[in-house]
């Protein structure tokens, strides 16, 4: 394709648009607000679609044709470009989409809306930020400035403990993003010295390619590699994220704090971030140090993956538990990319689009059932059940329920399988142990999520599930969408591997050169 | 016949379309629902038959097959990779046996169904899951590589759940699906690990290129995990089998199953999913004997043989007995692929479907014309049944044919197959002591059958009605078709001739050949170093066969063995016919003494061996053992423990800690502030300003001074480090 | 070299002027008669005084760097820049004092007078290029400081403030003073310039009398800058106090301070040798301590104006740093972290002044649902808070970013890491007043006088250059770039 | 014969009971005095290196701004002592501890 597009552009700032308008309306015309965001995430999701249609899935690397550059502080040689590949269309599709869901979703939040929508398109358009920026600097900017909506979101409109929860997951990402920042500008600086780059630059695409491998730095008269210090650096900045074994704890009171939608947009989009991080980032950049981190990598990811299953089946909160479990699935993506194996990098960015799909739809659901029962025990703290005969009550959404539920462990024939299957075949190639530690992961994965299910839905109908009504047409009209991506993809996954695999394989093989 | 994909591919679609039209449709027009279903289990029926027909009747070879495939997904990127997931369908003897037998039984059984649900108010759901199960068995049958074989493995595993759990109204259900679930997918995880290394090592799933790489050597030397790699291979896609057959120690789920509808009990429990186990290990037969499992595999079935067997002496549940026998019937199966009677054990599988779906369906037929009019529930109890010839003779009689078939009496399909596996248990037991015990073990659970069954046949059908009551209210069997046709047609299959051949045999004769059975020649061991010579076609293509020759099946009764040898294993093979004639026929005699004469007193037993007894009623503590023992004294408290560790400690004292830390470094900034001047203050021992201790000692000093003093030693400590 | 007297004085306007405007000033004053309580036109006069002195700078920032009055004063960007800052700083404050309750109503003209001396000697402090100018300096804008320090004559706090701000004033001038002795000793000349020439052939001997006398040298700037450890007179001053002085000291001094302290690094340790190593890693532990003990107290504070004193001696830690790489980009960085530093700190000031004057004292509570009440404050505030944390896309995050820059351009990774990791413990501190204010329910709806119209839109027009200063800061940069220390032709 | 030593001694000598008197007393005049006594030591010092090592006019310089801003100062300082007597009735060091808490 020749010529050239802004179609990012708008994709970036068609959120920042809604943003203005809805804050223009006044305060309490809440219906006209909720259809102006509605509307908006529609057409930024159309213009993503339109995007997906455009891209050429052969082409490996950042797309010329998307390509947008403006120079903007020209002393530090900081531009604000932005670009789309393989791996960063699919988490474009997918944020633009649970957007519009989750839009949808909190149609029935009534406490100040105006700034409710205002800070959700904002947090929109920071997040399509991160997905899409090619400069180093203006990947910090938004990846930091997705904190303060999210901050506030969680904050203002979260559950009983919000502050606390918007607090802690506000400070460890910080925290994380800090490192990120020292190891950026240090990039910066040392880049001029290579002769392949020249000059000093915070170009993403420029700095990748495992230029800095033999640098060295002295720290207290001590000589560290260059590259491994700021790996480990960057590596706690995503890990912070996405989130790794040590740096895990925000996220359980994150997602059950969060409302509904947010909790959707925290582990289907913002969880992904981490492991675009390490993608985009960590790995083209620090390719050596990668490798050489592969196996602690690969054990966190294992950590991840038992830990979290293990901590999920104690959890007597729905919400937790879901948080848990998705704890314990990023654990796969962090597996997969461990592997640095072709199918386990397709793996994990498949598995990242499909957990995405998945777990917002547990979380959905979850916040559909709240809205009925204003409670999330699986058991109540008394001991008593807090849910009962759900199947009985709630046919609809037990269907549903169930689709998602097995979704997310990873039954054939639905979307969470092939990326599995992909992780682990990538990730026996090199780690034989851990593949059936993992899989033992795997096993208690179904065991939690189907024990939930028993507790809750099979059995007699509780006295207080009785007045619980069944899925409304808007719940059904914004979960079907996710159905349908989580079936079809399962059946036939090409339509995402196909623009990936090209851009994820020019990675590996990056990454081989260095094994 | 030409292999299209029209001939081929009907036959799981015909399910699969159903099942998607009715998702939608059976909640508005539930008759069309079933109707559909049944229609397209009636189209995969007669596609499977053609094929059927076909192999076995027309092509008269062991190496016949049809192999097509196509690409699922890939990640090929140019110059990187060129992985790419394929798929395929694999026709050959076998499946093509397995086919007819697969959708002949789910046909049938839906067509009972439609009897049995009727009245019951998801009558509609029912035949969707149905539906996809069948679809999943089908396509398991079909498929060319492990990886789809996983694939429908899963999807069955998904429907036996919802089906199991069909009565979710009961809490039993939901226990009972979970933990049909979650003990087959512990063998599943390990079926994947197999997978995994097949994938690894052979860079391929498909069963020939596996066969293929055996015969090429690929697996020689390799180990996974310190040991050897095809062990590990072996042991893993065993241990898938363990789990859906329900071998020995994960057996505990199947009895569980009876939680769900009869018709799909029998399901379950004959046609599809518990042969699903045994057909992948028939299938990865070269992969167990190049693993050197065999004997393990041999042991585990005759121990589940036995096990099973002495679990449904005790058994009162009607559906219960059968479910143990199913799961000991699926022992001597895996007993068979152990002692290498390959053909007998695949046999077995198709025989055993045969007369277990029957038996069940007659169960079902029975139970469902008890109906206790004080509890509105139907009575599967044995003790208040008795007497039910009168009124149901028609099921009486499919009843006992399958019951002479699975005791193994002569002239029934049971004996046929099962009398070969004990034969060969005998032989390999006469070649080495390690398969002494297989063979005994065997033997004695050929005789506990006969004993049980006719034990349940004798307190269902025979004797006085011991609920008088709950009798009178039993109307007398009137002819229905959806009732009485499948139970019949199944009955007319539990015969022993259909597979042995000897009556039907001049069928599949050829000119020039003698009698020959159709089943012992068609069905043979794969010969690993032929299958290099296999290949594939594209999926849309069709297949003749023309383009390859094929050599037409022989069947040597000797095994290619020399000519004592031959007599020798003869020689057994005949003593072990006999010995099981005499068996059956005394486990009939002990049952007719002790529940029909009852010149035997059974309590007198119960007493002696009352241990055993609660031993066996309570099926070995197995369940208490995994449940009690392993999930609530082991797992959940561990987990338990693990979240509280999370949050109660981790994250409150390792993360939230960082602000106790700040609070205590100001605090020392405080405490540097106050605390050291006011102890000046106070007695002019500061530590810190013993240098000026002199003058403090004289003057009292004040806050501000102390400010100078902190200064000055600054000051002094500079110049100090720099002089 | 320098030029003549009348040249030198055309150089000289601005500090000039300010004499004229603070001797203005008090005639004005004498002619209100002393019930007159809101003074227009004294502060008319104040503020297009210093508009003027503020317009005058901006155009000498054009004109080439030089040294006038016999090279006892440098006129460079550098200097003039901070002189602007230190302008924008006092009238920023002098408008604070005349909203603000906290000073009486008597006293107001006289804290906007004493505020411009106090700037005057900042701008002599900031040029000063020899030791008698680096003195007087210092000397004008602490006698003064004292005097604002008591302000509120009645109260004992804020006397005590002031005592023991004279007193240790009083004593790091003497250190400092001979300290300076001892150089003059060495180098025999108190002319910055001839120093510079002195450098280099020094004698062991010299050496070990200069080092220390630099360290007592340092004493006394440190003392300016509130650095650790001469910073504990910081905290209880800064209490004591009333708001708008608090105000002022926390920017002017502190700008001056750092600007004297960055020409005499840049001008004695410039080159390389056992000074500069000494002079670094003694500049650079001692800005890591000011950082990290800043940020910890900052922590316990009850008082959000105590609070934002501790984080001010943070702030000041943070732009030592930039004079720790001795370099361009350093000293660029200083300037930017100052400006950005300012806006901050003026709004926040203004914010809490005008809370503290609702309810009488300025506890973290009292902000609590300010949103629900004056939205537009909160957010304000909010916006600042993150900028004082460092969040992007705000000023304060590109000030920091230049200060990271500067250090890791020459490769103090530890004090890198130290920087970013004070970061995050201010975030906490800074994001308890945006909890309160954003997420708890509000107190009580009875309204704040202070947030009248006029000072709200100040307050907005104070927040705009923080938050674009955070996107379009290229233009800021440039300016900077010009503005590097004069050494002398 | 008098020597700069000799000088720097003396001046020396002023420094440390300065800062002696400042630490010891509890009088914030006898406080004052000690700062006092400090900027003497200082400005001796300027002079006398005026007098031996340099012979230019910037050491004398020096010492008179010296003289003259410690006049200021201390004014300043009194002042505020002054104050703070007003409202203490007491000029003792320890009594300035409100801003403690």
């Amino acid at each position: 394709m020749n010529g050239h597009s802004n179609l990012l552009n708008w994709i970036l700032w068609m959120p920042m648009i809604g943003v203005l308008v809805v804050l223009l309306l006044p305060r309490n015309k809440e219906g006209v607000i909720r259809y102006t965001a509605l509307i908006n995430s529609i057409i930024t999701f159309a213009l993503s679609i339109v995007l997906y249609m455009k891209f050429d899935p052969t082409t490996p690397g950042m797309q010329e044709y998307f390509k947008v550059l403006h120079p903007w502080i020209s002393q530090f040689n900081i531009n604000y470009s932005l670009g789309v590949d393989g791996i960063s269309l699919p988490m474009i599709v997918l944020t633009s989409l649970l957007c519009v869901l989750c839009v949808l979703c909190s149609w029935t939040i009534s406490k100040s809306v105006k700034a409710y929508f205002a800070l959700f398109l904002f947090l929109q358009s920071t997040v399509f930020g991160v997905f899409m920026s090619l400069d180093f600097f203006l990947f910090y900017v938004y990846w930091e400035v997705m904190l303060i909506p999210m901050f506030f979101l969680i904050g203002i409109w979260g559950g009983e403990n919000r502050e606390y929860a918007a607090v802690k997951f506000f400070l460890y990402t910080f925290f994380g993003s800090v490192l990120m920042l020292v190891g950026m500008v240090a990039l910066y600086f040392v880049s001029a010295d290579n002769p392949s780059i020249g000059q000093n630059t915070f170009d993403i695409l420029a700095l990748s390619g495992g230029k800095f491998t033999d640098l060295s730095l002295r720290i207290f008269g001590v000589d560290i590699s260059f590259a491994k210090f700021f790996f480990v650096m960057m590596f706690i900045g995503f890990a912070i994220k996405v989130p790794v074994f040590p740096f895990h704890t925000w996220l359980p009171h994150a997602h059950v704090q969060a409302p509904t939608a947010i909790s959707v947009i925290l582990a289907g989009v913002l969880l992904k971030m981490g492991t675009y991080g390490f993608l985009r980032i960590a790995f083209p950049i620090f390719p050596q140090a990668s490798v050489y981190f592969a196996d602690a990598i690969a054990w966190l990811g294992l950590i991840n993956v038992v830990y979290g299953a293990l901590c999920a089946m104690a959890q007597t909160d729905v919400k937790k538990l879901i948080a848990y479990s998705s704890v314990s699935h990023m654990g796969f993506v962090m597996l997969g990319l461990a592997a640095m194996t072709v199918q386990g990098m397709n793996g994990a960015v498949l598995q990242m689009f499909n957990h995405g799909t998945s777990t917002a739809m547990m979380f959905l659901l979850v916040g559909i059932l709240y809205e009925r029962s204003h409670h999330r025990w699986i058991v109540r703290p008394d001991g008593t059940k807090g849910y009962g005969g759900l199947y009985t009550q709630l046919p609809k959404y037990s269907i549903v329920f169930i689709i998602a539920m097995f979704a997310s462990m990873g039954l054939p024939g639905l979307s969470g399988f092939i990326s599995e299957a992909l992780i682990f075949l990538g990730i026996y190639q090199k780690y034989t142990t851990i593949t059936v530690i993992a899989l033992l992961g795997l096993l208690i994965g179904a065991a939690y999520l189907l024990w939930m299910f028993k507790r809750m839905f099979f059995g007699e109908v509780l006295d207080d599930c009785k007045s619980y009504t069944d899925m409304n047409a808007r719940e059904i009209f914004y979960m079907s969408p996710l159905i349908i991506a989580v079936i079809v993809f399962g059946i036939y996954p090409s339509p995402i591997l196909d623009v990936m695999k090209v851009s994820v394989g020019n990675l590996v093989s990056l990454l081989a050169k260095f094994n | 016949m030409e292999y299209t994909l029209g001939s081929i591919l009907p036959i799981v679609l015909g399910p699969f379309l159903a099942f998607a039209v009715n998702v939608f449709l059976v909640k508005r027009w539930t008759k069309l629902g079933v109707f559909l279903s049944c229609f397209g289990m009636f189209v995969s029926l007669f596609y499977s038959f053609r094929i059927f027909k076909d192999f076995v009747f027309g092509k008269y070879s062991t190496d016949y097959y049809v192999h097509k495939v196509f690409t699922w997904f890939d990640l090929k990127a140019a110059g990187i990779s060129d992985f790419a997931v394929d798929m395929g369908i694999y026709l050959d003897n076998m499946s093509a046996v397995m086919l007819f037998m697969v959708a002949g039984c789910a046909f049938l059984i839906h067509i009972f169904s439609t009897y049995y649900m009727a009245e019951d108010k998801r009558f509609g759901r029912f035949f969707v899951y149905l539906s996809l199960f069948t679809t999943g068995m089908l396509g398991l049958v079909l498929s060319d590589n492990l990886l789809s074989v996983f694939i429908f493995w899963e999807l069955m595993g998904f429907c036996s759940y919802s089906l199991i759990g069909f009565y979710y109204e009961k809490e039993g259900a939901g226990n009972a699906s979970m933990k049909a679930f979650m003990t087959t997918r512990i063998g599943d995880v390990f079926f994947l690990v197999g997978i995994l290394a097949i994938w690894t090592t052979v860079g391929s799933v498909r069963f020939t290129d596996i066969y293929a790489a055996i015969s090429s050597g690929a697996f020689d030397g390799l180990t996974a995990v310190g040991i050897p790699l095809a062990t590990f291979a072996a042991f893993s896609i065993f241990m898938g089998t363990i789990g859906k057959s329900a071998q020995f120690p994960l057996q505990v789920w199947l009895p569980d199953a009876m939680w769900g509808p009869t018709p799909c009990s029998a399901l379950i429990h004959a046609a599809t999913m518990v042969a699903a186990g045994v057909y992948l290990s028939l299938r990865m037969y070269p992969l167990m004997e190049l693993g050197g499992i065999t004997t393990f595999i041999a042991y585990i079935g005759a121990i589940t043989a036995f096990g099973a067997a002495t679990i449904a002496l005790v058994q009162t549940d009607i559906k219960a007995v059968l479910a143990y026998s199913t799961i000991s019937q699926l022992g001597y199966m895996v007993l068979g692929i152990g002692v290498g009677a390959y053909n007998a054990a695949f046999m077995h599988l198709i025989t055993h479907a045969v007369f277990k779906a029957c038996l069940f369906l007659s169960a079902g037929s029975v139970i469902h014309s008890l109906h206790d009019h004080h509890t509105h529930a139907h009575v599967q109890e044995m003790p208040r049944m008795g007497g039910l010839r009168k009124k149901m003779p028609l099921t009486f009689l499919a009843m006992l044919c399958c019951t002479f078939a699975i005791a193994g009496f002569p002239l029934f399909s049971g004996f046929v197959s099962k009398d070969r596996i004990l034969g060969d248990a005998l032989v390999m037991a006469s070649h080495s002591k390690a398969y002494w015990i297989p063979a005994f073990l065997g033997f004695t659970a050929a005789l506990l059958t006969a004993f049980y069954m006719f034990r349940m046949m004798f307190l269902t059908f025979f004797g006085e009605p011991r609920d008088k009551d709950l009798y009178d209210h039993t109307h007398v069997e009137k002819l229905s078709w959806n009732r009485n046709v499948p139970l019949l047609i199944l009955t007319v299959f539990t015969l022993g001739a259909w597979y042995s051949g000897n009556f039907f045999g001049a069928w599949v004769k050829v000119p020039g050949v003698e009698h020959k059975e159709w089943f012992a020649t068609l069905i043979e061991k794969p010969h690993v170093e032929k299958f290099k010579a296999y290949k594939s076609l594209p999926f849309g293509s069709v297949d003749t066969g023309a383009d390859r020759v094929f050599e037409e099946s022989h069947y040597d009764p000797d095994h290619g063995m020399s000519k004592e040898e031959a007599h020798h294993v003869h020689l057994i093979h005949n003593i072990g016919a006999w010995a099981s004639i005499v068996i059956a026929l005394s486990g009939w005699f002990i049952a007719f003494m002790m529940y029909s004469k009852r010149s035997w007193n059974p309590g007198r037993w119960v007493n002696t061996f009352s241990g055993w007894y609660r031993a066996l009623q309570n099926k070995y503590y197995f369940d208490d053992l995994y449940v009690k023992g392993v999930l609530q004294r082991g797992l959940l408290p561990f987990n338990n423990l693990l979240a509280r560790f999370d949050m109660g400690v981790y994250d409150k004292y390792a993360i939230d800690g960082w602000e106790a830390v700040n609070r205590f470094f100001y605090r020392i900034a405080r405490w540097v502030d106050n605390v050291i001047v006011d102890s000046i203050g106070v007695d002019g021992t500061g530590a810190s300003v013993r240098f000026f201790n002199v003058i403090l000692r004289t003057f009292q000093n004040g806050k501000i001074q102390f400010y100078f003093i902190v200064f000055l030693f600054v000051m002094v400590g500079y110049i100090w480090k720099l002089v | 070299m320098a030029l003549n007297y009348l040249a030198s004085i055309s150089r000289y306007v601005p500090e000039l002027l300010s004499v004229v405007i603070m001797v203005g000033l008090i005639f004005i004053e004498a002619c209100y008669d002393r019930e007159e309580k809101k003074k227009p036109f004294f502060y008319l006069a104040a503020f297009f005084g210093l508009t003027f002195v503020f317009v005058n700078l901006a155009a000498d920032l054009s004109k080439p760097a030089t040294m006038i009055f016999t090279g006892s004063m440098t006129i460079d960007p550098f200097s003039t820049l901070s002189k602007m800052l230190m302008v924008l700083g006092t009238m920023g404050a002098i408008y604070l004092s005349k909203e603000s309750k906290d000073i009486y109503d008597n006293l107001k003209s006289e804290f906007a007078i004493m505020a411009v001396g106090v700037m005057i000697g900042g701008m002599i402090l900031a040029s000063a290029n020899n030791l008698l100018m680096v003195y007087i300096g210092i000397e004008t804008l602490s006698i003064l400081s004292y005097a604002l320090a008591s302000f509120k004559k009645n109260e004992e706090r804020s006397s005590e403030a002031g005592l023991k701000y004279s007193l240790y004033g009083g004593i790091s001038s003497g250190i400092m003073l001979f300290g300076m002795s001892h150089i003059f000793g060495v180098f025999g000349s108190i002319q910055f310039a001839d120093i510079i020439a002195g450098l280099n052939g020094l004698s062991t001997a010299q050496l070990a009398v200069l080092l220390p006398s630099f360290i007592m040298f340092f004493a006394g700037i440190g003392y300016k800058i509130a650095c650790v450890p001469f910073h504990m007179w910081a905290p209880d001053v800064y209490e004591g106090s009333p708001l708008p002085v608090t105000t002022f000291f926390s920017i002017v001094p502190k700008v001056a301070g750092l600007a004297i302290l960055l020409r005499v690094t840049m001008t004695f340790f410039g080159q390389e040798g056992a000074l500069q190593v000494t002079w670094v890693g003694a500049l650079s532990v001692i800005s890591a301590l000011t950082m990290t003990v800043g940020n910890v107290s900052a922590i316990g504070q009850r008082s959000v104006k105590r609070m934002l004193a501790y984080s001010s001696i943070s702030h000041a830690g943070m732009m030592m740093m930039g004079v720790v790489v001795i370099n361009e980009l350093g000293t660029r960085s200083i300037l930017f972290y100052a400006i950005t530093y300012l806006f901050m700190t003026l709004v926040a000031f203004y914010v809490t002044s005008f809370v503290a004057d609702k309810y009488g004292n300025d506890h973290f509570e009292r902000f609590s649902g300010l949103i629900k009440r004056y939205p537009l404050m909160a957010i304000m505030m909010t916006v600042v808070m993150f900028s004082l944390a460092g969040m992007p896309p705000l000023s304060g995050f590109v000030a920091k970013f230049n200060i990271l820059g500067a250090l890791l351009s020459e490769k103090h990774y530890m004090l890198a890491l130290i920087a970013v990791l004070n970061s995050v413990v201010s975030l906490y501190y800074y994001m308890k007043i945006i909890r309160l204010m954003v997420l708890k329910d509000v107190e009580s709806m009875e309204p704040i006088i202070g947030f009248g119209v006029m000072n709200q839109s100040i307050i907005l027009v104070l927040t705009v250059p923080v938050l674009a200063l955070g996107l379009f800061w290229s233009g800021i940069m440039r300016l900077t770039e010009g503005a590097s220390i004069f050494l002398g032709p | 014969m008098i020597t700069l030593s000799s000088y720097l001694a003396i001046s020396f000598a002023l420094f440390v009971c300065g800062i002696a008197v400042m630490i010891a007393r509890k009088n914030i005049i006898a406080i004052l005095l000690g700062i006092e006594l400090i900027l003497n030591s200082a400005a001796l010092n300027f002079a006398a290196y005026t007098r031996f090592v340099n012979h230019n006019l910037d050491g004398h310089i020096m010492s008179l701004f010296i003289i003259v801003i410690a006049a200021a100062e201390a004014a300043v300082g009194l002042a505020i002592v002054i104050r703070f007597f007003q409202i203490r009735e007491s000029i003792h060091i320890d009594d300035a501890t409100q801003l403690l808490q």
